[in-house]
């Protein structure tokens, strides 16, 4: 048997006789998108083992969650994604208003379908942002972060703050839009829509991108679903699956009447690839280039889906209809939901014990399992290569940590 | 200069050694303060192609005084030095990577006798001169005690070794054209309209240029090629540890060399202090008729070279602002597949190029760059004319005859 | 090997320092300083100094140093010598090039930070003896020829670039020329590419030596043979696609119903 | 072969490991004898109609009422439940298995419970089930890796067990 491993080629290696050297990369590290540390075992420039360690951002918010009303765990809710806080809020007022069997009105439901992919094409834009950094060039950043200073301008003359909003909640939203919000909207859509010709040319078809990306960090689509990947990341391996058509009929009735197109590759095409530049052909199915060009392209689903939305939460006439009292009493029971963040699926669940204060509360995090296929992807790559394809995960620690 | 001082009544080697002194200080001073133009250019330049503004606020409306306020804050910060360090080494470190940067502008030719010392082989010297700065960064890298810098140091130096193969390709070109490796002949034969320009020479030229432009970037370390420095990965590569005045050393060797190596470009290829018309002989002035001419045309040289010179460090800031970085193996394909092929090719092309057309392709429009360029040969002491080979013969006769007076060089060889 | 030696010969300087003083700069009308001779004796301190530094050093990355400075103002002797093509060959071929390979080796080499190296006594002495006796030789050799005992005979400030890429292919002009019509004796092309095609074969050599046989580590192993079937055309038909956008959202498959 | 069918099919693979279910509740669920959960497991995504090939989550509750006023009047006896929702990505269903564990193995406190890992059948289950141990203290034996996630590594306690006491201070950082 011994002989038949030394002829194998590819078990033998021949190389500069060099030891191994464990690096820290983080967790103060630019590129780890906040507090993640990884620690390397790198001989030479080589990457044999990648570990991520987490917890540096744990501040235990399923505990709290367990000594306050759902609707005062919404800001809670704010701060585990807070990239996209709209979202994270509009999963966990899903999920109570399940447990509840409590409907919303049409105006509330559009009103959170308009939101929640402004909220999307937000967090989109900084991970299309901060992956350029990844990459070493800085402008693409600025233009992402130009673009979504307007999106926040919006949210903060709907909610009041740009960060955290804790608006949508149980029930419907704090408030209702103020008069005029539309016509702004509408004007930032049709001003955003050119530019994003701009960010191809800037990332997606530059020759350098393509060389750092295409067939760095292959997803296979087994493997994705084995390691419970989601959003951005699944659908970058051809899985086709996406929440808002896939999901709860609580969830995907939200997107009732609504027509888009899951942004994956089947059978070699990508939806309405007419309008964006072609893949690569060093693009293999499932590696960092394609994980970012399916973002890219549910900016503009989200822009579609916005348009949508406008004109439908203008048809309704009636109030947006009050949010829940604080004090209601929660049945005896669980209920557990997944809205499709931008991330990916976002999962919350909820145990209720008859108290208007719930028994558990948890939150499953999409950049969570993301995550943990690093050391999967990770596997002999260069140190170069890491922070593109922890950067291509599109990871937020305050989500992964909670 | 020492003259003047001598007339003064100052001893003899008093005012030898205070014109030597003064040259030098000079010649660091133009690119001491070219550096720091160029630092508020980059905020500059960057700030516009990012969609924002820049430095507005110190000192009058375009923030130009932005660089001397950065100067300052270097100047008060604390001079940090890991505690694993070895002192020496640390200390020394952006030194040695200053001096190796700047001592290389010895042999630049700022205008048409305005050279700190005309070496005959100035563009070896320089070549050479630009592969000692990677010591500086091995130095610093390896003296941080810190893994990253040691990645940082390690990817420094394997890119700057491999990039002088082909950049000493390209440069050996333009000598071959001119026939010396003195700059400032190089220079001279470039003299007249833009088409005289070696990069308007033949194709060959054209492309080595470009080959050039690319190993210079990577030589120098910016833009794609600057692995060292990756901040998205090693932090900060090499000068992690570094803060305050040593840090503020690194830079000025990195802005130093970005221009040094944009000017040598300008010399070799874009016909040095020679501008696109030759506006001096149309008028009528040259060096010879008398002072103030000679001064005015040597102005306008100096302005023709850091135009140039410019031109091509603005070029390599819009470089980096646009593209993303490479990664290390990448960068040592370029280098190892794409230039040194290339540039070989080229050079082979080049020779048979000159070896066929030496005049180039209109014999009349442009010189002939097919005679010696040393005049030694004919003179005294040299090769007597008969027996030099056929090929060397000369037929025009060099145009490195010119006056050898220089106000600023202390001894020029011929 | 200039390094090694413990050579000290600032005492030695000023023996022959008048008979050194050739006069590459024209001579300038300055009284009192002789500038080349003042920049000698800096230069050839320097050399000298470093060496001996290289020598005393016990930090294995302070010899690499020593040992660039002493190169460097090797390189500044021959500068000043008029000899600028070596000086700059110098500074290129031996600071730029081989002491970067060998500042290389030596931090990765280096285990514990700073390794440094301790000679024995009994190291040292040998060490002092070998360096004397060679450098009396050298004394010797150095006082014994005339020609050098006499003040410099003023080099002709020739470009030195030029001659030696003549001589390359040829037109040597180191001798007169031996009335031969052809004038041209062999050219020093061929002796020059053998010698560089034999450091090749010494490098290639080295890095043979150097291999390593070692077993891939087991991930890799695997990771070798995942990579390898990875062709799109695998990867694309594995993908189930489910048909067509169902509106409806999943049920749980105990309720039932479903597609 | 789904809806109550469904829950035949499973019985019929794992004779004796379903112990209870409730198809009515708003997440219909099933629940599985601790020891059998693993065979369950694997038969639901290797063998099962649909393939459940996704593990979403493990959540554990901590079903135990620490003050005794309340605690007289709960209808449930002090346990820990662990719930899985798994995924089926071909057919787009879920659904909710259920594993009730002693709060403490043998119910000497301290001892943590042991439960089978399932980080064989789904690759995910690794990291949620050191989770699951870090922050409700449940063993997963034949888990691969088994240490705190979130938790320093040198944390004491579980800190979402109903009766968690914050430490006082830790190294030298007052807690509370």
């Amino acid at each position: 048997m011994s002989n038949l491993i030394d002829d194998d080629p590819r078990i033998i290696e021949f190389d500069v006789r060099t030891d191994e050297m464990l690096v820290n990369m983080g967790p103060q590290h630019p590129s780890t998108h906040g507090v993640l540390r990884l620690v390397l075992r790198t001989d030479g420039e080589i990457v044999s083992e990648t570990e991520p360690h987490i917890g540096y951002l744990h501040r235990c918010a399923e505990k709290i969650g367990e000594n306050v009303t759902p609707r005062q765990w919404i800001p809670y809710t704010d701060r585990l994604d807070y990239l996209a806080a709209m979202n994270m809020n509009l999963g966990w007022a899903l999920t109570v208003e399940k447990l509840m069997r409590h409907g919303v009105g049409e105006k509330a439901r559009h009103l959170r379908v308009l939101i929640a992919e402004l909220n999307r094409i937000a967090s989109h834009l900084v991970g299309m942002g901060a992956y350029g950094l990844d990459l070493g060039t800085f402008s693409p950043f600025l233009y992402a972060f130009r673009e979504r200073e307007k999106i926040l301008d919006l949210f903060e003359e709907a909610c009041g703050a740009r960060l955290t909003y804790s608006y949508l909640t149980v029930g419907g939203a704090t408030a209702d839009l103020p008069p005029g919000w539309l016509q702004k909207c509408e004007a930032f859509l049709d001003q955003f829509e050119p530019i994003i010709k701009e960010y191809h040319a800037l990332l997606t078809t530059n020759a350098i991108f393509v060389k750092r990306t295409a067939g760095v960090g292959v997803l296979s689509r087994e493997m994705a679903i084995d390691y419970g990947c989601s959003g951005p990341v699944l659908r970058g391996s051809g899985v086709d699956q996406d929440m808002r058509r896939d999901g709860e009929s609580l969830y995907t009735g939200m997107y009732d009447g609504y027509t888009f197109e899951v942004a994956v590759q089947k059978d070699g095409r990508y939806p309405r690839d007419h309008t964006y530049p072609s893949v690569p052909k060093e693009a293999v199915l499932g590696d960092c280039w394609h994980r970012f060009f399916v973002r890219m392209l549910e900016v503009v689903q989200s822009m579609d889906l916005v348009r949508q939305s406008i004109d439908r939460y203008a048809a309704c006439r009636e109030p947006l209809g009050e949010p829940l009292k604080l004090a209601e009493k929660l049945p005896v029971g669980d209920a557990y939901l997944e809205t499709e963040a931008p991330k990916g699926q976002m999962g919350f669940y909820i145990v209720g014990n008859g108290t208007p204060i719930p028994w558990r509360v948890r939150a499953r995090s999409s950049s969570f399992s993301n995550l943990s296929v690093t050391h999967e992807l990770c596997r002999g790559c260069l140190i170069a290569d890491v922070p593109a394809i922890v950067g291509s995960l599109d990871i937020v620690m305050g989500e992964i940590d909670r | 200069m020492a003259d003047f001082l001598i007339g003064l009544g100052l001893p003899g080697w008093l005012a030898w050694s205070i014109a030597a002194l003064v040259a030098a200080v000079l010649l660091l001073n133009v690119i001491a303060g070219g550096a720091l133009v160029f630092i508020w250019a980059e905020r500059k330049i960057a700030a516009r192609i990012q969609d924002r503004l820049g430095p507005t606020r110190t000192g009058g409306r375009f923030g130009w005084l932005q660089s001397l306020a950065d100067g300052i804050k270097l100047l008060a910060k604390e001079d940090l030095m890991p505690e694993g360090a070895d002192g020496l080494l640390f200390r020394l470190a952006p030194y040695v990577s200053f001096c190796a940067s700047f001592c290389a502008f010895i042999a630049l030719p700022f205008a048409f006798d305005v050279v700190g010392q005309r070496l005959n082989v100035g563009v070896f010297f320089v070549v050479a001169v630009l592969g000692l700065e990677v010591f500086g960064v091995i130095l610093a890298g390896y003296a941080s005690a810190s893994k990253w810098s040691l990645f940082g140091a390690m990817r420094e130096a394997a890119q700057v070794v491999s990039y002088e193969v082909p950049l000493g390709m390209c440069v050996v070109v333009p000598v071959m054209l001119a026939g010396t490796m003195d700059l400032v002949t190089i220079a001279e034969k470039q003299s007249g309209w833009m088409s005289n320009w070696y990069l308007f020479h033949d194709p060959f030229t054209f492309v080595i240029f470009w080959v050039y432009v690319t190993c210079a970037v990577a030589s120098v370390n910016r833009a794609p090629f600057d692995l060292a420095e990756a901040e998205s990965e090693l932090v900060a590569g090499f000068h992690t540890e570094y803060s305050g005045l040593r840090w503020s050393f690194f830079f000025m060797a990195e802005y130093g060399s970005m221009f040094l190596v944009s000017a040598l470009a300008a010399v070799l290829f874009l016909g040095g202090w020679n501008g696109p018309v030759p506006i001096a002989q149309l008028v009528g002035l040259s060096e010879g008729t008398g002072d103030s001419a000679g001064y005015f045309v040597r102005l306008l040289g100096l302005a023709n070279l850091i135009g140039k010179a410019t031109f091509g460090v603005l070029l390599m800031m819009w470089v980096r602002w646009t593209l993303p970085r490479l990664r290390i193996d990448q960068v040592m394909t370029t280098c190892l597949k794409y230039c040194t092929p290339i540039a070989a090719v080229m050079f082979a092309g080049a020779m048979f190029w000159q070896l066929f057309l030496p005049g180039g392709l209109l014999p009349g429009w442009s010189r002939p760059a097919g005679e010696i360029r040393e005049g030694w040969l004919e003179g005294p002491g040299g090769l007597s004319a008969t027996s030099a080979p056929a090929a060397v013969r000369s037929a025009g006769v060099a145009a490195a005859e010119s006056s050898d007076s220089s106000g600023l060089a202390k001894r020029s060889p011929r | 090997m200039t390094g090694m030696l413990d050579m000290d010969i600032s005492s030695m300087m000023h023996a022959i320092v008048p008979a050194l003083a050739t006069t590459a700069l024209p001579a300038l009308p300055m009284a009192g300083i002789n500038w080349h001779s003042v920049l000698f004796l800096l230069f050839a301190g320097l050399a000298c100094g470093f060496a001996v530094g290289v020598v005393a050093a016990d930090n294995v990355v302070r010899m690499a140093l020593y040992l660039v400075f002493s190169l460097g103002a090797t390189a500044g002797l021959f500068f000043l010598a008029g000899a600028e093509f070596l000086g700059a060959m110098q500074l290129m071929i031996y600071v730029g090039g081989t002491l970067v390979l060998l500042v290389f080796g030596v931090m990765l080499t280096a285990q514990a930070p700073f390794v440094s190296i301790k000679p024995s006594s009994s190291d040292r002495t040998l060490a002092a003896v070998a360096g004397a006796s060679l450098l009396a030789l050298l004394l010797t050799a150095a006082f014994s020829v005339d020609a050098w005992m006499a003040p410099g005979a003023g080099v002709v400030p020739a470009p030195t670039a030029t001659p030696l890429g003549m001589a390359l292919i040829g037109v040597r002009v180191d001798t007169p020329p031996s009335g031969s019509p052809s004038g041209g004796r062999v050219g020093y092309m061929l002796p020059f590419e053998i010698v560089s095609v034999h450091l090749l074969v010494v490098l290639v050599g080295a890095a043979y030596l150097a291999r390593a046989k070692r077993r891939r580590t087991p991930r890799a192993i695997d990771a070798v043979a995942s990579a390898m079937p990875v062709e799109p055309a695998v990867v694309a038909t594995a993908a189930v696609t489910a048909p067509g956008r169902t509106t409806g959202g999943a049920k749980s498959a105990l309720v039932g119903g479903g597609r | 072969m789904r809806g109550p069918g469904f829950l035949e099919s499973i019985e019929a693979a794992c004779p004796g490991a379903v112990v209870g279910s409730q198809l009515e509740a708003l997440d219909p669920w099933i629940e599985i004898a601790p020891s059998r959960l693993a065979d369950v497991c694997r038969w639901l995504k290797t063998a099962g109609e649909p393939r459940f090939d996704a593990l979403e989550c493990i959540t554990a509750v901590d079903w135990f009422e620490p003050d005794a006023k309340k605690a007289a009047k709960v209808s449930w006896q002090p346990h820990l439940e662990l719930v899985y929702h798994l995924w089926s990505t071909p057919a787009r269903a879920s659904l909710v298995l259920k594993v009730n564990l002693p709060r403490w193995s043998g119910d000497v406190a301290g001892h943590l419970p042991e439960l089978p890992s399932v980080t064989g059948v789904w690759r995910t289950a690794d990291w949620h089930e050191r989770e699951v141990y870090d922050l409700s203290g449940v063993v997963f034996t034949g888990h691969p890796d088994l240490r705190r996630i979130l938790c320093p590594e040198d944390w004491v306690g579980h800190p979402l067990r109903k009766d968690y006491e914050m430490p006082l201070e830790y190294h030298g950082i007052r807690a509370r």
